[in-house]
């Protein structure tokens, strides 16, 4: 698969590692990961690390933008960090940045998720 | 001498493709000698012109037919992604940011602004029932090395 | 459910075109979820045909057309590359290991011999003055993950 | 350019290290480069370092073989260092093992190509 996504939970905070190519035919994968990880127990907020992932389009904005509005409705917030040049630009070309946390390291994303909840 | 080559390519409207049709888009542009970014560029957008003739052209048919003809010259690429597929009825809205007709899908209604923003030209034709042809078109600055 | 799905890609012939073809054809058969060197070895298998059309087909003419299909059926693979060049005349003479027509451009006469060793199956037909046709078949065994 | 070739001269040997892929299209690079090298003074030896050689071709059989006539007609003697699997199955085939003397390393090939001159 073009895709892998590694889970870990650090407090609050379900972290969602994408490593691979983030597209219409990936994103489903996404979905379904973040889905069971959120009903095995009540995560407040999600950090996406985008570190190793290589390419993402619009289905990939489409993806994320699912999950924040699901986390909304529980009060959980949503961060990315380690963002690539190339999906930063399409990142800010969607106005994402406007409601969801930007971080440079994971570690920066989660201690703003946890002061600011 | 202005450098001329031309390719094209068709395959069935099947989601593994997607990442196969901007793999070989960029292989083509490469002799073009793009930087990291415009290569990333390129590749996104054949993503999204391909994504949506797969989703909203076929519905998500795996049968149906998507076409890439690319085309350089000079320092110039043209790429012209088709679908046999349903039609765009309303041209003006489909390129409106954020509008989609596919919410429950999780689209995002991006995909034309992001070819039209990492483009230098976007056009889109297309005919309710008989099809949708998205033409796009990019300038790139060889370095001095290649234009001997 | 057996997988399906096909391509068709066609180039001109053109020397800046032999890598491009290449990377194609790997990136629709990496679907298949192929070994490293079974993705090397098919990278040269469609290297040796193309470089065919391209230097015996159109004799190095820049205005040809190099065709190819590529088939994935299950765990098998058929690739057809063709040109409409020049076409051959002694098709047993021409796959002879070491037998080159153009010893001074430093060809080996290895092209369809690494073709047929590295494949399971490989069919030529020709027809002088029209073109040439190479079918090349192989079988991937699929890892268990991508069976399901 | 998707092939890059680099020289050097140790003692007898013309070093060539050759860096991406060889084929129809790049090909004539090498040839050149070996041919100008040659020109320059009087090389017995040619030592082709395929280390970062990432796919090959009958068309760089045909190149190798070229070189190694010309060699020959001098006297001088051909090596091969650093063959990726890939490409050693191209070679295997083509049954150039025969002629041209096979190294691990360039190292290995330099040291036998000047005790066997
Ligand atoms: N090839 C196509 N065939 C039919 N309709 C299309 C096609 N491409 C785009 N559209 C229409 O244009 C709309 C906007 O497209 P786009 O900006 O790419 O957003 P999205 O794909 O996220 O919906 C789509 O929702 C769809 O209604
Ligand atoms: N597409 C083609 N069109 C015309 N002739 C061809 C074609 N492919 C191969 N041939 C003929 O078959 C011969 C052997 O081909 P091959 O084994 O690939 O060796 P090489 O390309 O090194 O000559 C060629 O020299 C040529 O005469």
């Amino acid at each position: 698969m073009s895709l892998q996504v590694e889970t870990k939970r650090i407090g609050q905070v379900l972290c969602v590692q994408l490593i691979g190519e983030l597209d219409h035919h990936t994103a489903p994968i996404v979905r379904d990961v973040i889905e069971t990880e959120m009903n095995k127990s009540a995560t407040l907020h999600i950090l996406i690390n985008m570190k190793r992932l290589t390419f993402m389009d619009s289905s990939g904005i489409g993806m994320i933008l699912g999950r924040y509005k699901q986390l909304l409705q529980k009060g959980g917030k949503m961060a990315i960090s380690d963002i690539p040049a190339n999906i930063y630009r399409v990142l800010e070309m969607s106005g994402l940045f406007k409601i969801i946390l930007i971080a440079d390291s994971e570690q920066q994303a989660i201690s703003r998720l946890e002061v600011e909840s | 001498m202005r450098r001329k080559n031309r390719m094209e390519l068709t395959f069935l409207s099947q989601s593994v493709n997607e990442s196969f049709a901007r793999i070989t888009v960029a292989a083509f542009i490469s002799q073009l000698n793009p930087t990291m970014d415009e290569l990333a560029d390129i590749k996104t957008v054949i993503s999204e012109a391909v994504t949506n003739c797969i989703i909203h052209g076929y519905e998500n048919r795996e049968d149906g037919i998507v076409s890439i003809v690319a085309e350089i010259e000079g320092e110039s690429v043209m790429i012209e992604i088709s679908d046999r597929g349903r039609g765009i009825e309303n041209l003006e809205l489909a390129r409106q940011p954020m509008y989609t007709s596919k919410p429950e899908l999780e689209r995002s209604g991006m995909g034309f602004t992001i070819m039209e923003n990492f483009m230098d030209e976007c056009t889109v034709t297309s005919t309710p029932h008989e099809g949708t042809k998205v033409v796009l078109r990019k300038h790139f600055s060889l370095s001095e090395e290649l234009l001997n």
